[in-house]
């Protein structure tokens, strides 16, 4: 039961802030906002008991993403600036899209998701079995895209300091 | 490889030989060359195969060749020749030959306008020996592009515009008949692109109906059929000499020769079923080029709307749908390209001397090129229909052929389709008047000469082909007509 | 909607509501990515598309495919890859705004369909 | 923990061993060195395509989630030729004051989105498959924005990455759903699971959207034309060739081996998506005055008849899709090899200044015109078959119609080539492009070109072999 | 009989030679072997002839004998041309009378032509138009016939157009070609018809009387008339055409822009009578299985001959004059054609169309050279110009009277027999129009010597163009000479034995009451002209102006000239052809353009699709997806 309302809080607070993040006048809030939707998302990850996704979440997100954000904001804005949105007519058009999109996909979601799971609760996945999972080569086993993404991320090191440094 | 295949051969020969010319003379000579070359073996073509029906080869197709392409699809090279086929090749060889010489002075580029026109000839030439329907496809689109270039360079007047008119007409026509060749294909059971393996089998009667439509426009754009025959005006009154001579001459034929070898050829049941359409097509083509042609004041456009109804006598003979008015079809097909060659070759030589086409600029040139002047005549009494030139006997056949179609609707049409040789009379006879008799109209006319000696070479030739088939045209009828029997006896059986 | 209130009373938050969230999420970046002018807003958008789906693969494979592991890791790496996507696009940022001054997309506008001052062609 | 099987991986290890090579000589290498990075990676790219040209059994590694077949041998190493001309292409572009420093950079990201590619189109799951296609766009945009001081070249850069992310994410939300549904993520598994339900339907258009973004089909088309016009030519080429085929490719095998239950529901989607991208892309490219965005337009329409290959879903429609793109491929490299060349000799992208180009340069557009022409089907070059049997592959699934709406925008794109053909031809200029020599690369890469555009279609082995080894 | 080949290659060869020669050889040299091949080929004729009637007849019949033929193009199984030589009485008549005339015609040329700058090629198209003609007449099949009456009427074009600087023989050339190829528009539909129920195109088969030929025809009927008399209908179109027959006649009087010996030739004595002998070949066919068509033949002619007559009251134009009177002259064969019965005296008619043709050429080429002869002298064509020639030109003077009497039709010249068997004919076939005939012929007898009077006779123009008039040289004089002897002679054939309507020889016997009142409406005729025309008065203009409306109108040829210029030029030119051109360039034209517009314009329409700003590419990928799937899902 406290789970549960742990869950309701967490979700309110992902809902209200994705809002706000979105439709805030200044940049640095809706980061912050940002912050707290990244936060909370690790806090559901938790309560999946997903403890090794809430750290990675927490570590990455939080903590890399949103300083790579809090920088490149305090570099293009002048304090206190207010950001502008579209012309309302096309803010407008962007909610319809929005909403519609969500009632559409909403719908079809849950008419068809699968309805019987079972739940197990309170079993925290070994981090052992995790790196086996990571590092096998087997079926259901990742070392492929972790290898794989080591290129990406040197890519994009490569790449973003390319462009991002002055010469 | 075998006999067949040098008459893409040498284009494409000189294709590399044009590349390394560099001086005009050498670029005149060689394609000179080439040309003559071109119109001897033709000429040892016919003799090869009248050799060969002589001895009594009753194969549809002679001299064979196939090589397999791609196997995927079943795309051979496949080459052979029937008596329409032989009489297309000749007519080719002789407008490939005189183009040559009509653009002897050819300016500027000459290179690249002979590179351009041998590709032309080569796509030409591969048409009519292949009877694969992939290759013949590819050679008939080989033939239109050089097209674009060819009157969008060495034209006059609004030049690109109607090259690309032209151009993305003939596309679209082949658009068409590209779905119709991929349906053939499948529906003929998907293991054969040739002619003659398919024309064996049954194509569903379901498709046919969707099929025939398609390739009979889509070749029928290229022979100028109501309402789809706009590029040609256009197209003729802008393209070079040489180019309107090869469009008119030839190229118009492919239409024609198409939709004969593959329309009527492979869908028998969809052409009795809609024969009826494209009948009033064609005779609205026969009628409406003459008629349009009364009132033109260029040249060009003249005799550009005059091969609009002389070609539409071609497809609508090859609807008539039996033997005699087949036979007037290919016969009217050598004998329109011979004469519209002439035309066109001697308009060029023409307009090169007095600048411009109009009929009301000009008069009295027969004072002053009397070569030229008398050539005319004879290419316009050929166009009327005088006995003993080509088109009278192309246009007996087909009326002749027409009228065993026994309803009153074949009849009326034919009727109709026949009085179009009165108002050819008008119209020639108009032109001919107003710029060959008569006063001079610009006294700088007065000062021009007559032919040079190439002009002469092409213009003779063509003449004497003119004269040579209206007059003893037993042979090339013969020929021709114990070649269609395959495709009127399945025409017959499809009844 | 009915099997998500029967759901919330029987003791088990539902995946349902999971979902509910990440589309909400989903839709939240979708709008703030249509509606915002600051490129940086823009991004922050595109991490809350991004997160949103990191929750849809976490919670299925906590409810419905207990047995393996593959929502769990796609959310790893997915997280991963956002992360070298905002680097990057940052950077492009601060390229822009060292090239423009600015970070606004409509400054972004230099490339688009030019004027036809005649179409009379053939 | 078996990892040997791994060595199997010839394609990219090889491909991994490159780039791991110019990274460290980009690093180490002294000033002077640093001169040999253009022939060494040419070279060594080479080396890679040569030696891994060859086809071997099928396999899978890792539980299936990396997949081989023969076929991806071939178009791997189409892709390969295309890279290698475009290397060949930029080589002069790279000499320049403005990017040489950066040349190094150039070399090391180009291949790494290549190795994305490879990943994604060896991908056996969705895993692998969405970061491969994340390592084939994320650099891209780096690349885009590679002239960084250069507007445009910087605005296009922020356009794709944006764009490409929103896209991706969506495409991520897709794959969410298809695991939500199916609880797997491997693509033999997910063949049998997936049924027709509403849901796998949503899941499969989401997760489409990442690669008809690629494809850049109508109406996802949006980003190409500002993306190529702003982007280096040469990345324009890369991005219209060489991402383009393979995304293509990916969506005939994942739509074929993945979503084969569904193949009733995506092949009307593609119905429609082919049609409105051919036409409207057609429609758009007739009003273009700058070459770059023509081409754009241009790579949209043809996107659209690579599609013809997929919606047939039969070996032959797989077949003409490979040969297509390997044609489409080299006929487009040798137009935007040429516009490269004009473009840094003299800055004009317009195609008005093509006006008279052959008074100056007749090869140049020689070679121009003949890619033209293929792009636009004409005979004898090889374009011109490569639409006839993919036609042939539409209408033997019975697509009529279809082909015919194609045929009849082949009619409106020759237009349009022949606009250009025109203004090099036909029309005349003041003051025509000056004469220029072109530089031996680009030479190289022009002459590798016209030939594979004279005789791929003439010679039916090509063809042949990869029909050989098509499969559903 | 193969020689009878030569008859045709000869001029042939001739024209071939001449032509390519053109202005190669000196015009002496051209007019030489033109003549020398004629002089050769008029001798084969009378040699043919001579064997045909002297051999030929068989039980009592003229047989046909084709004397050469061979396949000259094969349509089908059934049907083919052949082109060959058909040698029956009627042809070889006919081989005798042109190439007597073209012989004349040559040599008379060689005078008249003399200095002309094109004298060559006047020689190519004269033997051209000699070997057309023969070929027409020789033709075993309806199909040779067509050929050769095709390419007669291209040198007849040829010819007319000689001057061809002369906007008006340009005109009248054009004019004359167009009208007939009109007209053998309808023989051609003819043929075709005819062709296609017979199954042959052979004169000896068509003829030949044999009902199976016929039988497939017999019963099928379109638009109220059997097709068979459809048929026969069309073909005697090509018949007036040629024979210039009211309506189609327009062109003859307009074809005197040729030279003076070519209208002798073309437009009187040979190739103006091709309809004549075309329905005189298919005379068996007309008189059995479709006499309805052979007495409107004799009606169209009757109106023909009345209405030519009337006009050649009141032309000026001395050819003119001689022009309408070509056609009224044919009117009458047309009209003894159209009456005749068949066999004996039943075909009397047909004897008489034929012997008056054979007369008529004689007198009217005769008449065209003197008048020819006469305008070489004065250098004018009108009337008013002349006036007392006779002193001058004594030769020219008396073989013209000679051919005047012979047209009045007055004893012993040879228009008399022939004219009067025609109307003995007429007749006996109904005497309304016997009598309409004769009166025509009164009428002839007028306008001849009202021509006759105002040249050699009244007032005398002395000087024209500086010059006085002159005997024309030998060379004229001698064909006008021979002409004459022969007119004055001819009459006295018995032509009857050589040609009738079945071919067995009867004897011909005039009826003397109507020789009589024929012979004395003729001299009315003349008697009136004497007193109207000889001397100087003022009568004629008074009779002008009593008649004022008729004389208006019959100078003006009755306006049927301007009623073919308002056709052609307004109807066809304005309302058929520049529409249609205009509808081609338009319409039709336009739309192909419109497509093309509709693309640019889309093209250029669409512009706001593609914003440059980022959020609307998004915008619309996700409008896309979410539309894409909801399309998927929910149909």
């Amino acid at each position: 039961m406290a789970e549960q309302i742990i869950f309701y809080i967490l979700a309110a607070i992902v809902i209200v802030f994705s809002v706000m993040a979105v439709t805030s006048k200044r940049l640095i809030r809706s980061a912050t906002y940002l912050l707290f939707v990244l936060l909370s998302t690790a806090g559901l990850y938790l309560l999946l008991d997903y403890h090794y996704l809430f750290a990675v979440q927490t570590a990455v997100y939080a903590g890399g993403i949103m300083v790579l954000f809090i920088f490149a904001i305090l570099l293009t804005q002048k304090p206190g600036e207010r950001i502008t949105s579209e012309p309302l007519t096309q803010r407008i058009m962007a909610i319809v899209l929005s909403v519609g999109g969500l009632a559409l996909c909403g719908l079809i979601i849950f008419q068809d998701v699968k309805k019987v799971y079972h739940y197990v609760t309170d079993v925290e996945i070994p981090v052992k079995e995790l790196g086996i999972t990571l590092m096998g080569s087997g079926k259901y086993q990742y070392i492929l895209p972790f290898e794989a993404i080591s290129v990406l991320l040197l890519a994009c090191i490569v790449g973003a300091i390319m462009i991002a440094r002055k010469r | 490889m075998n006999f067949l295949s040098i008459f893409v051969l040498i284009p494409i020969l000189m294709l590399v030989a044009m590349y390394f010319a560099r001086k005009r003379s050498q670029i005149n000579i060689i394609a000179a060359l080439g040309g003559t070359a071109l119109l001897i073996m033709s000429g040892i073509l016919t003799w090869m195969y009248f050799g060969e029906r002589a001895a009594g080869n009753e194969d549809i197709m002679l001299f064979r060749a196939d090589m397999l392409w791609y196997e995927a699809f079943n795309i051979h090279y496949s080459v052979g020749v029937d008596g329409v086929s032989v009489a297309m090749l000749l007519l080719t060889s002789v407008i490939v030959f005189t183009g040559v010489f009509a653009s002897w002075r050819i300016d500027p580029l000459p290179r690249e306008f002979f590179l351009w026109f041998w590709l032309l000839s080569a796509g030409v030439y591969g048409f009519f020996i292949t009877i694969d329907l992939f290759s013949m496809f590819m050679f008939y689109e080989i033939a239109l592009i050089p097209m674009y270039l060819l009157i969008g360079i060495w034209g006059t007047g609004k030049k690109e515009y109607s090259a690309m008119k032209l151009t993305l007409m003939l596309m679209g026509g082949s658009a068409l008949l590209l779905v119709s060749i991929l349906g053939i294909y499948y529906f003929a059971g998907g293991d054969t692109m040739n002619l003659l393996e398919i024309a064996q089998r049954n194509i569903p009667v379901e498709a046919q109906r969707y099929l025939f439509p398609l390739a009979f426009m889509g070749f029928g754009v290229l022979g100028a059929l109501f309402p789809f025959h706009t590029w040609s005006p256009d197209g003729h009154a802008s393209a070079p000499t040489a180019v309107s001579m090869l469009h008119a001459g030839v190229l118009m034929k492919l239409g024609g020769y198409g939709a004969f070898r593959v329309a009527m050829y492979l869908m028998p049941e969809a052409a009795h079923e809609q024969a009826w359409i494209f009948l009033i097509l064609t005779g609205i083509s026969v009628i409406y080029g003459a008629f349009s042609a009364v009132v033109q004041t260029d040249l060009k456009y003249i005799n550009a709307y005059s091969s609009v109804s002389h070609c539409g006598l071609v497809l609508f003979a090859i609807l008539m749908m039996n033997e005699t008015a087949m036979t007037g079809a290919v016969m009217q097909m050598l004998s329109h390209g011979l004469m519209t060659a002439l035309f066109f070759a001697l308009i060029g030589m023409i307009y090169g001397r007095t600048h411009t086409r109009l009929i009301t600029e000009m008069g009295g040139l027969m004072k002053i090129m009397p070569f030229l002047g008398v050539s005319y005549v004879i290419a316009g009494m050929a166009s009327l229909g005088l006995p003993g030139l080509s088109g009278f006997v192309a246009e007996m056949t087909i009326f002749v052929g027409a009228f065993q179609e026994t309803d009153t609707f074949h009849r009326v049409l034919t009727i109709v389709a026949a009085s179009s040789i009165v108002i050819t009379a008008v119209y020639i006879l108009r032109v001919v008047g107003k710029i060959l008799y008569g006063k001079i109209q610009d006294p700088h006319h007065a000062e021009l000469n007559d032919a040079t000696w190439w002009e002469r070479v092409s213009v003779v030739t063509l003449i004497i082909a003119v004269v040579a088939l209206g007059s003893v045209p037993f042979w090339i009828s013969d020929m021709i007509q114990n070649s269609l029997m395959p495709v009127v006896n399945k025409l017959m059986a499809a009844i | 909607m009915g099997s998500l209130f029967a759901n919330f009373s029987s003791g088990i938050v539902p995946l349902e509501a999971y979902i509910f969230v990440s589309l909400v999420m989903f839709f939240a970046g979708i709008y703030g990515f249509l509606s915002r002018k600051n490129l940086l807003m823009v991004l922050i958008s595109i991490e809350l598309i991004l997160n949103s789906a990191d929750i849809n693969f976490a919670a299925f494979n906590r409810y419905l495919y207990p047995e393996h592991f593959e929502g769990f890791f796609f959310t790893l790496f997915t997280i991963a890859i956002s992360a070298c996507e905002t680097a990057v696009a940052i950077a492009i940022v601060i390229n822009i705004y060292r090239n423009l001054n600015n970070v606004e997309v409509d400054s972004l506008q230099e490339l688009q369909e030019p004027e036809l001052q005649d179409t009379k062609e053939q | 923990m078996n990892y040997s099987a791994f060595l199997q991986l010839h394609d990219e290890l090889s491909l991994l061993a490159v780039i791991v090579i110019i990274l460290i000589y980009d690093i180490f290498a002294s000033e002077k060195g640093a001169r040999y990075i253009q022939p060494l990676s040419i070279v060594l790219l080479t080396v890679h395509t040569v030696l891994n040209a060859f086809p071997r059994a099928d396999f899978e590694v890792a539980g299936g989630m990396y997949q081989y077949y023969p076929m991806l041998t071939y178009i791997k190493t189409i892709l390969n030729a295309g890279t290698i001309i475009l290397f060949l292409q930029a080589d002069k572009w790279l000499r320049d004051d403005s990017v040489i420093i950066r040349r190094g950079e150039f070399y090391f990201l180009t291949l790494c989105t290549l190795l994305g590619l490879y990943l994604m189109m060896s991908a056996g799951h969705f895993l692998l498959f969405f970061i491969g296609i994340e390592t084939a766009s994320i650099p891209m945009a780096t690349l885009v924005a590679f002239n960084k001081y250069n507007h445009k070249s910087a605005e296009a850069g922020a356009k794709f990455i944006l764009s490409t992310v929103f896209a991706s994410g969506i495409s991520l939300y897709g794959i969410s759903m298809i695991y939500g549904a199916a609880g797997t993520l491997y693509f033999d598994d997910l063949a049998l699971l997936i049924t027709n339900s509403p849901i796998y339907i949503m899941a499969m258009v989401f997760f489409a959207i990442g690669l008809f973004f690629k494809i850049s089909l109508v109406p996802f088309h949006l980003w190409t034309p500002d993306v190529y016009e702003g982007a280096p030519t040469g990345i324009t080429g890369y991005l219209s060739v060489v991402s383009k085929g393979s995304a293509v490719f990916v969506l005939f095998t994942i739509f074929t081996k993945v979503f084969a239950n569904l193949t009733a529901e995506w092949q009307p989607i593609l119905y429609g998506l082919i049609v409105i991208s051919i036409t409207l892309a057609n429609i758009f490219a007739i009003r273009q005055k700058n070459i770059k965005r023509f081409m754009a337009y241009s790579s949209i329409s043809q996107a659209g008849y690579l599609l013809l290959g997929v919606i047939s879903a039969s070996a032959t429609g797989m077949s003409s899709l490979v040969y297509y793109i390997l044609v489409y491929l080299f006929s487009n490299l040798a137009i935007f090899g040429v516009i490269s060349v004009i473009e840094h000799r003299t800055g004009k992208v317009n195609i008005n200044d093509y006006n008279g180009l052959y008074q100056t340069n007749p090869r140049l557009s020689a070679v121009m015109m003949f890619a033209l022409f293929s792009l636009a089907g004409i005979p004898p070059f090889a374009g011109f078959f490569s639409k006839f049997f993919i036609f042939a592959a539409a209408t033997e699934q019975g697509y009529y119609v279809l082909v015919f709406i194609a045929l009849i925008n082949t009619v409106i794109s020759l237009y349009y080539y022949l606009l250009i053909v025109k203004a090099m031809f036909l029309n005349k200029s003041d003051q025509p492009v000056e004469r220029i020599t072109t530089d031996l690369p680009a030479r190289i890469s022009l002459v590798l070109c016209l030939i594979m555009i004279v005789f791929a279609g003439l010679l039916s082995s090509i063809y042949q072999q990869i029909s050989a080894l098509s499969f559903i | 009989m193969e020689y009878t080949l030569f008859i045709l290659i000869l001029p042939l060869l001739s024209f071939v030679v001449l032509g390519l020669m053109d202005t190669k050889w000196k015009p002496r040299v051209a007019g030489t072997i033109g003549t020398l091949v004629l002089g050769t080929v008029a001798a084969l004729s009378y040699y043919t002839a001579w064997e045909y009637f002297s051999s030929a007849n068989i039980n009592g019949v003229y047989q046909k004998i084709t004397a050469f033929e061979v396949v000259w193009l094969k349509f089908n199984d059934i049907l083919h041309i052949n082109l060959g030589i058909l040698l029956d009485p009627i042809s070889v008549m006919m081989l005798v009378v042109i190439s007597t005339v073209s012989l004349m015609v040559h040599i008379y040329s060689l005078g008249y032509m003399k200095g002309e700058k094109g004298f060559e090629r006047y020689y190519a198209f004269l033997s051209l138009f000699t070997f057309s003609m023969l070929g027409l007449v020789v033709a075993t099949n309806i199909f040779q016939m067509y050929i050769f009456w095709e390419l007669v009427g291209v040198s007849s074009y040829l010819l007319i157009g000689f001057y061809y600087t002369k906007p008006e023989a340009v005109a009248a050339s054009k004019k004359a070609f167009i009208v007939t190829r009109f007209a053998d528009l309808g023989f051609l539909i003819g043929i075709l018809i005819l062709s296609f129920y017979t199954k042959t195109f052979d004169f000896g088969i068509l003829t030949s009387g044999d009902a199976n030929v016929f039988a497939s025809i017999s019963g099928a009927t379109f638009m109220g008339a059997s097709v068979l008399s459809w048929a026969m209908a069309l073909i005697f179109i090509g018949g007036a055409g040629k024979s210039a027959m009211f309506p189609l006649h327009i062109w003859l009087p307009d074809a005197m822009e040729g030279p003076t010996p070519v209208s002798a030739l073309i437009h009187a004595a040979t190739m103006v009578v091709a309809g004549v002998y075309m329905v005189a070949r298919l005379f068996p066919v007309y008189y059995v299985y479709t006499p309805e068509v052979l007495h409107g033949i004799a009606y169209v002619g009757a109106f023909t001959s009345l209405f030519a007559a009337t006009i050649a009251v009141v032309q000026t134009d001395i050819k003119r004059v001689l022009a309408f009177s070509t056609i009224s002259q044919i009117g009458f064969m047309m009209v003894a054609l159209g009456v005749s019965g068949l066999g004996g005296q039943e075909g009397t008619g047909y004897m008489a169309s034929m012997f008056h043709l054979f007369t008529h050429a004689m007198f009217k080429a005769l008449l065209f050279l003197g008048a020819g002869s006469i305008i070489h002298a004065v250098h004018s064509n009108e009337m008013n110009q002349m006036g007392g020639l006779r002193k001058y030109m004594p030769v020219t003077h008396w073989t013209f009277l000679i051919a005047c009497l012979a047209i009045a039709g007055i004893p012993p010249f040879s228009g008399f027999f022939s004219k009067d068997e025609i109307l003995a004919a007429t007749m006996h076939f109904s005497p309304v129009l016997g009598m309409t005939m004769s009166f025509i012929a009164g009428l002839t007898a007028f306008y001849m010597f009202r021509l006759y009077y105002n040249i050699f006779w009244g007032k005398e123009h002395k000087v024209q163009h500086g010059r006085t008039p002159h005997e024309s040289p030998f060379a004229m004089l001698f064909p006008l000479i021979l002409l004459a002897t022969v007119t004055v002679f001819a009459g006295l054939i018995p032509f009857g034995e050589f040609v009738s309507s079945d071919g067995a020889p009867y004897h011909i016997h005039l009826d003397p009451v109507i020789a009589t009142v024929s012979v004395l409406i003729a001299v009315t005729g003349i008697v009136l002209a004497t007193i109207l025309y000889r001397k100087e008065n003022a009568m004629p203009a008074k009779m002008a102006s009593a008649f004022s409306g008729l004389h208006k109108a019959a100078s003006n040829r009755f306006y049927i000239d301007e009623v073919y210029m308002f056709v052609t030029k307004k109807i066809i030119f304005k309302r058929i052809s520049t529409p249609i051109a205009w509808f081609d360039r338009h319409v039709i034209d336009a739309t192909m353009n419109g497509m093309a517009s509709v693309t640019q314009w889309t093209s250029a329409r669409t512009r706001f699709l593609q914003s440059g700003k980022v959020q609307h590419y998004a915008f619309a990928i996700l409008l896309g997806a979410l539309i894409i799937t909801a399309l998927a899902i929910f149909i």
